[in-house]
């Protein structure tokens, strides 16, 4: 099943290769609709409860290096997966309704991005995904660089690619080499190598050697979200990439960095992490303000979605480091969030560029007139993205402050200040597209039938969560809470002297799962009835 | 049924028809969708009528309901569900919201008749009454949070309705950002809740909060303060009020609505709901209720000199808040939720009759441009006098009664609270004056051209349409205002719920009379009865004398008004000359916007051009094209050294075979 | 006097001897005029029959005339990598003009010495057989780099090469008097043997041959410093030729490196480790940022070339198992990526005026899509990335120095990818996508001189080339997938050794 | 006698050494050559190396120079002017020299091994002498032995390769002119078969 | 006489026979310079063999002598082959190749 997963997409694109050009393309849609079918059925045999892995496959892949083929499933991974097979499924049908050349090559690279990306989700074996990380960035590498468009005054789509390439396998392969390096320091007292994330876990390595191999991962994660500071490859690559594909990527692949904090690091390096929290969380603060401010300044309409998806990696990188249950179950709510908002604002974004031919804000506006349906579906997108309560995005922020709140208040305080820009921004792209006067040379028109096929499943998909988030957050609960669990003990902190005096009231009811946390303990330190279950 | 379940219908009926409407833009014929609009709001107001029956129907004590659909969000620990929670205050704000709402639908029936945008008009103001209900029956803070920023973004949606209009898209980008600044300071109230109580339920917060936290403790001021943020935000309190004038941008319906009835009041019943902290917390409070005074007056000056009708009108509604939010505050919560009721009535009539004024003057709002409606619209011209009468509290008409009552009781808290009484009747003295300045200025005199023609040819300017703030050209397509003006005389929906509203504006405050009735105070009771304050009363007598002072108070205001602006209308001008400093103070509204702008738009957005122009150049794409300069630059070096020279290369290899060897005679032992 | 003929193991033998028979055939085929091709398919003949042995061989390590030898599963399996690629090279060799000029049999006689001279250097257990082994191997090559004469590169390539090469082996050939003066013996295992005495360990002699030893297997290796004929007689060369020093010469050479520190000197282990290692971090930085800039495809992968050397010496410096195995590994992966790189660039020369310039591969995606995938497939694998043999390999090699406790050389591996990554993706980049405005194609160099090879336009179809290209470049994506047979293969290597 | 001996040797060789590298002519370059290796025969009698000494003398004053001495006459021995073209290049080589020499020395100095200090251990008779030394490379070497004949044999080709043809002006031409080439060069090569033939044969058989 | 001389000895004409090649130009003379070093080679060699009083030295002098002999045969026919392509007999003027 779970392999099914996995090479379907890969299949279906070898197979097209050998398809008449003009099928191509629906081919791939097919492949990627069955790939969602495949996740679908996943999803709905997951057993919520269970904080184990499920479905997983387990073969000695290279025996002589200790590297197994190992994928599973379980709460921190399983929406993900699902996610990236909506937007995929999504991203290749925007493409199919649309001239490509060369269309074999652009969806043989869709098909294997996404096996490369659902690998990197449900790899248990840390060097497989490791691989499947890296691996990611061919595909993309080759949809950017061929399909992507020259910039005049700007780099050639191949060398903005280029750098977006270099720049993110700096991480990746430093990674590799803490891969390694974690596998045979644990082996070293326990003789066979192995990379298996679960039993790397049971036993993690002396923090010595945890503090460098943190900062190679992070390095790779926070430098694929991108974080800020990292996020120089960002503006290039983002103006350079083909919508359909960028609609993807910055959907589904900058999650796999914060998904990879979680998967990999907080059980791998308990130490480190709780040693370096602050800084992770002061890099965390800095992509939110920066990304924000960025956002609201920028004029080219690819990179206020860009900048503003540097600002929500923030933020679901502040809840993995709240490292509490509810700032990480937060953070992958925000993951799906963010993938369902950021790839229907691309496509979005596509479909006026298309009408309007440029891609400056400050030459578009007023195309409501003619297009309720994509005005209302754009509103919908917008109000998503800036955390609008009672979308699932303000649950999930919700989390993740409320957990940062109660770990470190301060950062919380700063951190929400990004939501009010947040609002700015994404109305300003919103405002500068739809309303205010429209220029004459501006056509409006509706959206195609095509486009309303692409769009309005992932439209209505977030208004589902908006009624009914508690859908993501009651599966990947158990599994969040085994991996902060992780964390647990030393990160707790002083105990909040501030509520400590308070007598644990007779009246709490049992029916949260941090009991008396409340009261007496500080509340990154969930009790460890929390991690057994 | 039990008055939850009415509660939930209240809530299902309104976002039915939003949906519906919206769905149906492309086949339901115009005044298909007016009339789902307005009845879908008609049956909400029956289901309310509904729940109050039921709710009455139960002792006193046990009238308070929580019910809940489904679990919303409740993992690791945060236990959130989708319930709302039923007691006679959230009862008696869906009767006014929905009741008013009902009215100004019918209103808008007619008075968008002409616009392009009209489902979507309707589809907005119905999720608006929704979004309202949600927030007034919300049964947890988040649910409520999320109301809160509903009405937020409607308002937002109806503010920049017209979305071609710079000016309405701009207004409706602020009102929305400071909307969501008060959001945020309610989210962090929120968690605070959560981290001390470790719940967002009305009934366990309530319930809690007096054994845990002590009288003034820091961690509860704090929470009301936050709390205080999203008040003043949303109820345009100072200093977060800017954003309401500009939402006149809006249409006339929308400023009736939500910026007069109801969403603006939305922050009196925050502070009445959670009085339970309030009680704890009396520094907040008393900064809520000086913060209260301060806008009142504020407004009310700023009203004095305003030439907008409907921005006029706009800051004399702020200063009507300030009234509610200092009653609520000091512990008038009865008489603050009376208040907000009268204001609702009478305020939105005057709305309407302004739009109905407007709409003749073909969307200008500039009083200086009128004169002379009255003979041109009777019905508006007597509509509006009632209005003004309410709001200028003249005696037995609604206003009357509910301000008198507020001042009666800050009289009778005594102490520091007597200022509130005192200020309050000159707010009062103020709001007269203001009251019948806009009043003498627009319906008596000499008919000017748009009324004239009203009255020779029954018909209703129209001039090419225009920008009334920037005076651009305008089309009358989707974005801009409709073809047609439509004015009350002329359209029988809009005159049925303004004659509706004038009767309560008039005799509303009948209901409340001190000593002889007092249903809505013991209505409301129970809510209030765990507050210590609500045990104050004022003396029927001093209430008594209270109405007294205000009644003469007001006949004085209107007197000054009427020698100002009738008898000697030179006089106006010869003040604006002789104190124009003042005047041009006023004028500019207290330079609020100017310094907001100064302090924190400009700072930002300078922040931003740094980050783009230097910081992202130079650091963050410095790091990229250094590493690539180090890098490029050994190439460099390689390929020099590259040089083709066989004997170069000889020499290399000895030179490193000489380092080699040197390296090893040092090693060697 | 009597005289003791020693004991001749001709099985183990059989590899040598048929090559050398072989070697003979092809060089009198090449005086009758023969008919066409018949050369070309007796060193192919030769090289499987002799590869044939060697797998026959496999699996036994046995000390060949008197020690002078030793055929064990490293030895087998350097050699096969170095016949595969000779075999390749025949194939590549099939209308090269060189091969015109010198003469089919002299030709091919040539390589298949130099590939002797590889075999025997994999097996060499003795100084003098090392040393004569060693130039079996160069000596062949000088000549067949200058063997396109009718270009001056060619001649200049070959002069530079003997001559620097000749130095090298010098340098070599002085190291190993004194460890021969130190020790007094000049078989591997005597050497060990007197390097361990307590008196002798860490003698300066000693250790200066050493030094010496290593800076002429090093220059073979084009580890910088000793690195600088590299691009130059890469460059030069004939391209089939090339491709043969590319993948075979450090085949061999790194065969022997192995066998000689890791058996010789091993007592002196601790001393030499942090020296090589310090030379591989030179050459991967030299190699890497040395080919940012190159528009030659061949002097770019001569630059390459070195960094891959120094990766592969890390494997050397960890002086363990591991580290062998993976250095197998990884040659073998790299012949492979190599092999179709060349193919490819060789095709290119021939069809394009472009010689091996950048040029010539550009818009090869849209031309010529079964050249342009075997490049493409190489370039990625070089560069490391995942699903070839390529990542596996520096996988591989990762994991050797992390056990061996050279976890900073690792991370300059992976730094050093990094870079490399600038340069391989160009090229791919050349072919996929549309031209870099800042260098537009550089005008035909070989175009119209008197030195201009004769333009083969059909070369890119040429099955002898196309066929190669796809065969490497499956392999090495097939070994990236499904490693274990390559894992396996060089297990046994390195196995053989401890 | 050892010590004359050794020192005449020892400037004799060191004398060719520096005539080969100063003098301006190829030709005064060969003849120093061949001074400095007549010698090393005579030191390596010394070394009591009879045969070594012995194919020092054949091999390389006899055959070898006399290739070089060819070799130059055919290329012209025009003297090479003092202009250095590679900064720093003539200034560098002989500190370079120099380096090395003292880091050889040091290393040959500072070793602890004793023997160094002696004539070496005293030797039976015959040692070194053809008999010994071909019993060597018959059974210890035998190995080395055949593979430098296989070397030579390439050598041999490669030489016809480079010299024999000649590449330039069509391949047509250059064959018919490299005929006439090859039998010029020809006994170049032979010229050294003496020693390698009898080798190549057994090389062929082995 | 000790055999540290003979090395010293050696080890000069090796380190002449370097600066030899780095300083000359005629591809002739640095072929004899190469000569210079490996006989420098042989020597130490043979000196050492005679050292430690084995035969094995003297053997690898021979194979060297050979191997010399092939260096040469090759290098002068490189000679040859560049004299006749018309090419200046100058290794620095061959510098094509380069970068």
């Amino acid at each position: 099943m779970i392999n099914a997963l996995l090479w379907t997409p890969l299949a279906f694109g070898l197979i097209g290769l050998f398809l008449p050009k003009r099928l191509a393309g629906w081919w791939a849609t097919l492949g990627a609709v069955a790939t969602l079918g495949i996740a679908i059925s996943l999803v709905a045999g997951f057993d919520s409860g269970a904080s184990g892995l499920q479905d997983t496959v387990d073969v000695n892949w290279i025996p002589g290096l200790g590297v197994d083929y190992s994928l599973g499933i379980d709460g921190l991974n399983v929406f993900l997966i699902l996610l990236t097979t909506v937007l995929w499924t999504g991203g290749t049908a925007f493409a199919a309704f649309r001239e490509q050349d060369r269309p074999h090559l652009f969806f043989l690279m869709m098909l294997i991005g996404e096996t490369a990306t659902l690998g990197s989700f449900i790899a248990q074996d840390l060097l497989l995904f490791v691989l499947f990380f890296d691996l990611m960035l061919v595909p993309f590498y080759f949809l950017f660089g061929v399909w992507g468009s020259d910039r005049e005054g700007g780099p050639s789509a191949s060398a903005a690619t280029l750098k977006m390439i270099v720049y993110t396998l700096i991480g990746s392969l430093l990674m590799l080499v803490g891969a390694i390096a974690t596998a045979i320091i644990a082996a070293q007292h326990g003789g066979q190598i192995t990379f298996s994330i679960a039993e790397l876990a049971k036993h993690p390595i002396g923090e010595g050697s945890q503090r460098w191999i943190f900062w190679f991962f992070a390095a790779a994660f926070l430098v694929k979200m991108p974080a800020f500071l990292l996020h120089g490859w960002m503006p290039d690559a983002y103006r350079a990439a083909p919508l359909p594909a960028l609609a993807v990527f910055s959907g589904v692949l900058a999650k796999v960095g914060a998904y990879g904090f979680l998967r990999v690091v907080l059980p791998l390096f308990p130490a480190a992490t709780i040693e370096f929290q602050e800084v992770i969380l002061v890099i965390a603060l800095a992509s939110i303000l920066y990304g924000s401010v960025m956002a609201f300044t920028q004029t080219n309409i690819r990179l206020v979605a860009g900048y503003s998806s540097v600002a929500q990696l923030g933020f679901i990188t502040a809840g993995i480091f709240a490292l509490s249950a509810d700032g990480s179950d937060g953070a992958i709510l925000q993951m799906v969030n963010h993938g369902l908002v950021v790839a229907p604002l691309f496509v979005i974004i596509a479909i006026l560029v298309e009408r309007s031919g440029t891609e400056d804000l400050r030459e578009m506006g007023g195309m409501a007139m003619r297009a309720p349906v994509l005005a209302a579906l754009f509103l919908i997108v917008t109000l998503a993205t800036l955390a609008m309560p009672g979308s699932a995005n303000f649950v999930g922020e919700f989390y993740i402050l409320n957990g940062l709140f109660d770990s470190k208040i301060v950062f919380a305080f700063v951190a929400i200040s990004g939501v009010a820009m947040a609002a700015y921004y994404a109305l300003r792209l919103y405002q500068r597209t739809m309303h205010n006067r429209k220029p004459d040379s501006l056509p409006s028109r509706e959206i195609s039938w095509q486009d309303g096929a692409v769009l309005v499943p992932i439209v209505l998909c977030i208004l589902g969560l908006a009624l009914y988030p508690q859908l993501i957050l009651k599966r990947t609960d158990t599994s969040v809470a085994a991996t902060v669990a992780a964390t647990e003990g030393p990160s707790g902190g002083s105990p909040k002297t501030l509520s400590a005096k308070r007598p644990p009231s007779p009246g709490e009811q049992p029916t949260r799962l941090r009991g008396a946390a409340f009261w007496e303990t500080h509340l990154t330190a969930p009790d460890p009835t929390k991690a057994s279950q | 049924m039990t008055a939850t379940a009415w509660a939930w219908l209240v809530l299902l009926f309104p976002l039915l028809g939003s949906i519906v409407i919206a769905l149906g833009f492309k086949v339901l014929p115009v005044k298909a969708a007016g009339a789902i609009g307005t009845l879908t709001i008609g049956l909400t107001f029956l289901c309310g009528v509904a729940a109050l029956i039921s709710l009455l129907g139960e002792s006193p004590e046990a009238r308070h309901h929580a019910s809940s659909l489904w679990d919303y969000a409740s993992v690791a620990g945060l236990n959130i569900k989708l319930g709302i929670f039923v007691d006679p205050l959230s009862v008696f704000m869906v009767l006014v919201v929905a009741g008013v709402s009902a009215l100004i639908h019918l209103y808008s029936f007619g008075y968008m008749q002409s616009d392009q945008g009209y489902h979507r008009f309707f589809s907005y103001l119905n999720f608006f009454v929704f979004s309202m209900l949600l927030l007034v029956l919300a049964g947890n803070f988040v649910l409520l949070i999320v109301g809160w920023a509903f009405v937020g973004f409607v308002s937002y949606a109806l503010i920049s309705f017209w979305y071609r209009r710079q000016t309405a898209t701009r207004a409706g980008m602020k009102a929305f950002v400071v909307n969501v600044v008060g959001d945020i300071g309610l989210v962090l109230a929120a968690f605070l809740i959560f981290r001390e109580l470790g719940t967002f339920e009305y009934s366990q917060v309530f319930a809690k909060a007096p054994q845990v936290f002590h009288t003034n403790e820091w961690t509860v001021t704090a929470i009301c303060l936050l709390l205080l943020a999203g008040v003043f935000a949303k109820s345009a309190q100072l200093p977060f009020h800017t954003w309401l004038p500009d939402a006149m941008e809006g249409p006339t319906p929308v400023s009736a609505l939500i910026h007069a009835a109801t969403m603006v009041t939305a922050g009196v019943y925050l502070i009445a709901r959670t009085h339970a902290l309030f009680v704890l917390a009396p520094t907040a409070a008393d900064i809520a209720a000086f913060v209260g005074l301060a806008t009142l007056l504020v407004a009310a000056t700023i009203a004095l000199v305003m030439t907008d009708l409907k921005r006029a009108i706009a800051y004399s509604t702020m200063s009507q808040i300030g009234y509610m939010i200092v009653g609520v505050s000091i512990g008038a919560y009865g008489a603050g939720m009376f208040h907000l009721m009268t204001h609702a009535f009478f305020k939105a009539l005057l709305f309407m009759a302004a739009g109905s004024i407007i709409a003749a003057m073909a969307n200008e709002q500039n009083i200086d441009k009128m004169s002379g409606f009255g003979r041109a619209m009777r019905f508006t011209s007597i509509t509006m006098v009632c209005g003004g009468l309410a709001l200028a509290a003249f005696p037995l008409t609604s206003g009357f009664f509910s301000k008198d009552e507020i001042l009666a009781y800050a009289g009778a808290r005594g102490g520091m609270y007597l200022i509130f009484t005192v200020l309050g009747y000159f707010g009062a003295f103020l709001t007269a004056i203001y009251t019948f300045r806009l009043i003498f200025r627009v319906l008596p005199g000499k008919p000017c051209p748009e009324a004239q023609e009203l009255i020779d040819s029954g018909h209703v300017a129209h001039e090419a349409p225009r920008n009334p703030a920037t005076g651009e050209m305008e089309d009358t397509e989707v974005g801009f205002p409709g073809a047609e003006h439509h004015i009350a005389e002329q359209s029988l929906p809009m005159r049925i719920a303004m004659a509706v509203l004038a009767f309560g504006a008039l005799f509303g405050g009948l209901i409340q009379i001190p000593g002889v009735d007092n249903i809505v105070a013991n209505f409301l009771d129970p809510v209030f009865a765990d507050s210590p304050l609500a045990a104050i009363h004022p003396s029927t007598s001093w209430s008594w004398i209270g109405l007294g002072i205000g009644s003469v108070i007001s006949l004085a205001g209107i007197g000054v008004a009427y020698w100002l602006y009738v008898v000697r209308p030179e006089v106006p001008a010869a003040l604006q000359q002789r104190f124009s400093a003042v005047h041009t103070f006023l004028y500019n509204k207290w330079y609020f916007d100017e310094a907001i702008d100064l302090l924190i738009v400009r700072p930002t957005l300078a922040i931003g051009r740094f980050a783009n122009r230097v910081f992202e150049r130079f650091v963050v794409d410095g790091l990229v094209s250094g590493t690539e300069d180090i890098v490029g630059g050994g190439g460099r070096l390689v390929r020099v050294v590259q040089s083709g020279f066989v004997r170069s290369y000889a020499l290399l290899l000895l030179v490193g075979f000489a380092g080699l060897a040197l390296y090893f005679l040092l090693s060697s032992s | 006097m009597n005289f003791h003929a020693p004991h001749i193991d001709y099985a183990g033998l059989s590899p040598v001897l048929a090559l050398t028979v072989g070697l003979c055939v092809v060089l009198l085929s090449g005086v009758f005029k023969p008919v066409r091709r018949t050369t070309p398919s007796l060193s192919i003949l030769t090289l499987g029959v002799t590869a044939g042995l060697l797998i026959w061989r496999w699996n036994d390590s046995t000390e060949l005339v008197s020690g002078a030898l030793r055929l064990d599963d490293l030895a087998i399996s350097i050699s096969l990598i170095a016949i595969l690629t000779a075999a390749f090279t025949v194939l590549f060799s099939i209308r090269e003009p060189a091969t015109e000029q010198a003469g089919k049999g002299e030709y091919q006689a040539l390589l298949l010495g130099s590939v002797l001279g590889m075999v025997l250097l994999a097996q060499a257990q003795n100084l003098v057989t090392f040393f004569v082994a060693l130039e079996t191997l160069s000596i062949p090559l000088y000549i067949l780099c200058a063997t396109n004469m009718r270009r001056e590169k060619s001649l200049e390539s070959g002069l530079k090469y003997l001559i620097v090469g000749s130095l090298g082996s010098a340098t070599l050939l002085y190291g190993m008097a004194f460890l021969y003066g130190g020790t007094g013996s000049t078989d591997f295992t005597g050497i060990a043997q007197g390097i361990a005495q307590k008196s002798v360990l860490g003698d300066p002699l000693i250790l200066v041959g050493i030094g010496m030893a290593a800076v002429g297997l090093a220059f073979k290796t084009s580890i910088a410093p000793f690195h600088q004929w590299t691009p130059d007689v890469y460059e030069g060369a004939p391209s089939p030729i090339t491709s043969f020093m590319a993948v075979a010469t450090k085949a061999a050479a790194f065969a022997v490196f192995i066998r000689f520190f890791d058996v010789a000197l091993a007592p002196q282990a601790s001393e030499w480790q942090p020296a090589l290692a310090a030379l591989a971090a030179i050459s991967i930085a030299v190699g890497n940022v040395g080919a940012l800039g190159q528009n030659s495809l061949k002097r770019l992968l001569g630059y390459s070339g070195i960094a891959q050397a120094g990766y592969i010496l890390g494997g050397l410096v960890v002086a363990n198992e591991a580290g062998i195995n993976a250095i197998v590994f990884y040659l073998a992966a790299y012949a492979f990526m190599n092999l179709a790189a060349f193919a490819v660039v060789i095709a290119r020369e021939r069809e394009t005026p472009y010689g091996d310039d950048i040029a010539a591969v550009r818009g090869l995606g849209a031309e010529r899509p079964q050249l342009a995938w075997p490049l493409t497939i190489s370039m990625l694998g070089l560069a490391g990335l995942p699903a070839t043999a390529g990542f596996i390999g520096k996988l591989y090699l990762i994991e050797a120095l992390v056990e061996g406790d050279y976890t900073w050389l690792a991370v300059f591996i992976a730094v050093g990818t990094m870079i490399s990554l600038a340069y391989y993706l160009r090229v791919v980049a050349a072919m996929w996508m549309r031209p870099d405005s800042e260098n537009i194609a550089t005008p035909a160099i070989a175009g119209a001189s008197p030195e201009a090879d004769p333009i083969d336009l059909e070369a890119g179809r040429r099955p002898y080339l196309v066929i190669p290209a796809l065969i490497a470049a499956a392999a090495v994506v097939f070994f990236g997938v499904i490693p274990e047979p390559l894992v396996k293969f060089a297990e046994h290597a390195g196995s053989s050794l401890f | 006698m050892e010590a004359v001996l050794f020192f005449g040797a020892a400037i004799g060789a060191l004398g060719g050494a520096l005539g080969v590298v100063a003098m301006r002519n190829p030709f005064y370059g060969v003849l120093a050559l061949i001074v400095h290796l007549f010698s090393l025969a005579v030191l390596f009698l010394l070394l009591t190396s009879a045969f070594v000494a012995a194919a020092q003398v054949v091999v390389y004053a006899g055959a070898v120079m006399v290739l070089y001495v060819f070799v130059v006459a055919y290329v012209g021995g025009d003297t090479e002017s003092a202009w250095e073209p590679i900064p720093g290049q003539r200034f560098l080589a002989p500190l370079l020299g120099i380096a090395l020499f003292v880091e050889l020395s040091i290393a040959v100095l500072a070793s602890s091994l004793l023997a160094l200090g002696t004539h070496g251990p005293d030797v039976n008779p015959g040692f070194g002498d053809p008999a010994a030394i071909g019993r060597l490379l018959l059974e210890r070497f035998l190995i080395p032995f055949e593979a430098s004949s296989i070397l030579l044999l390439l050598a041999a080709v490669g030489a016809v390769v480079l010299a024999g043809r000649l590449g330039t002006g069509g391949v047509s031409k250059g064959t018919v002119r490299g005929s006439s080439e090859h039998s010029s060069e020809a006994p170049a090569e032979r010229s050294e078969d003496p020693l390698t033939v009898p080798s190549h044969a057994s090389g062929g058989a082995a | 006489m000790n055999i540290e001389w003979y090395i010293v000895l050696s080890s000069l004409l090796f380190a002449i026979g370097a600066t030899g090649i780095l300083i000359r130009r005629s591809p002739v003379v640095i072929l004899l310079c190469l000569e210079l070093m490996l006989n420098a080679g042989n020597l130490a060699l043979v000196a050492f063999s005679r050292m430690v009083g084995n035969q094995q030295g003297q053997i690898f002098a021979i194979v060297v002598m050979v191997v010399a002999a092939c260096e040469v045969v090759v290098g002068l026919g490189l000679i040859v082959a560049i004299f006749r392509r018309k090419l200046p007999l100058d290794v620095d003027a061959l510098r094509e190749l380069r970068g």
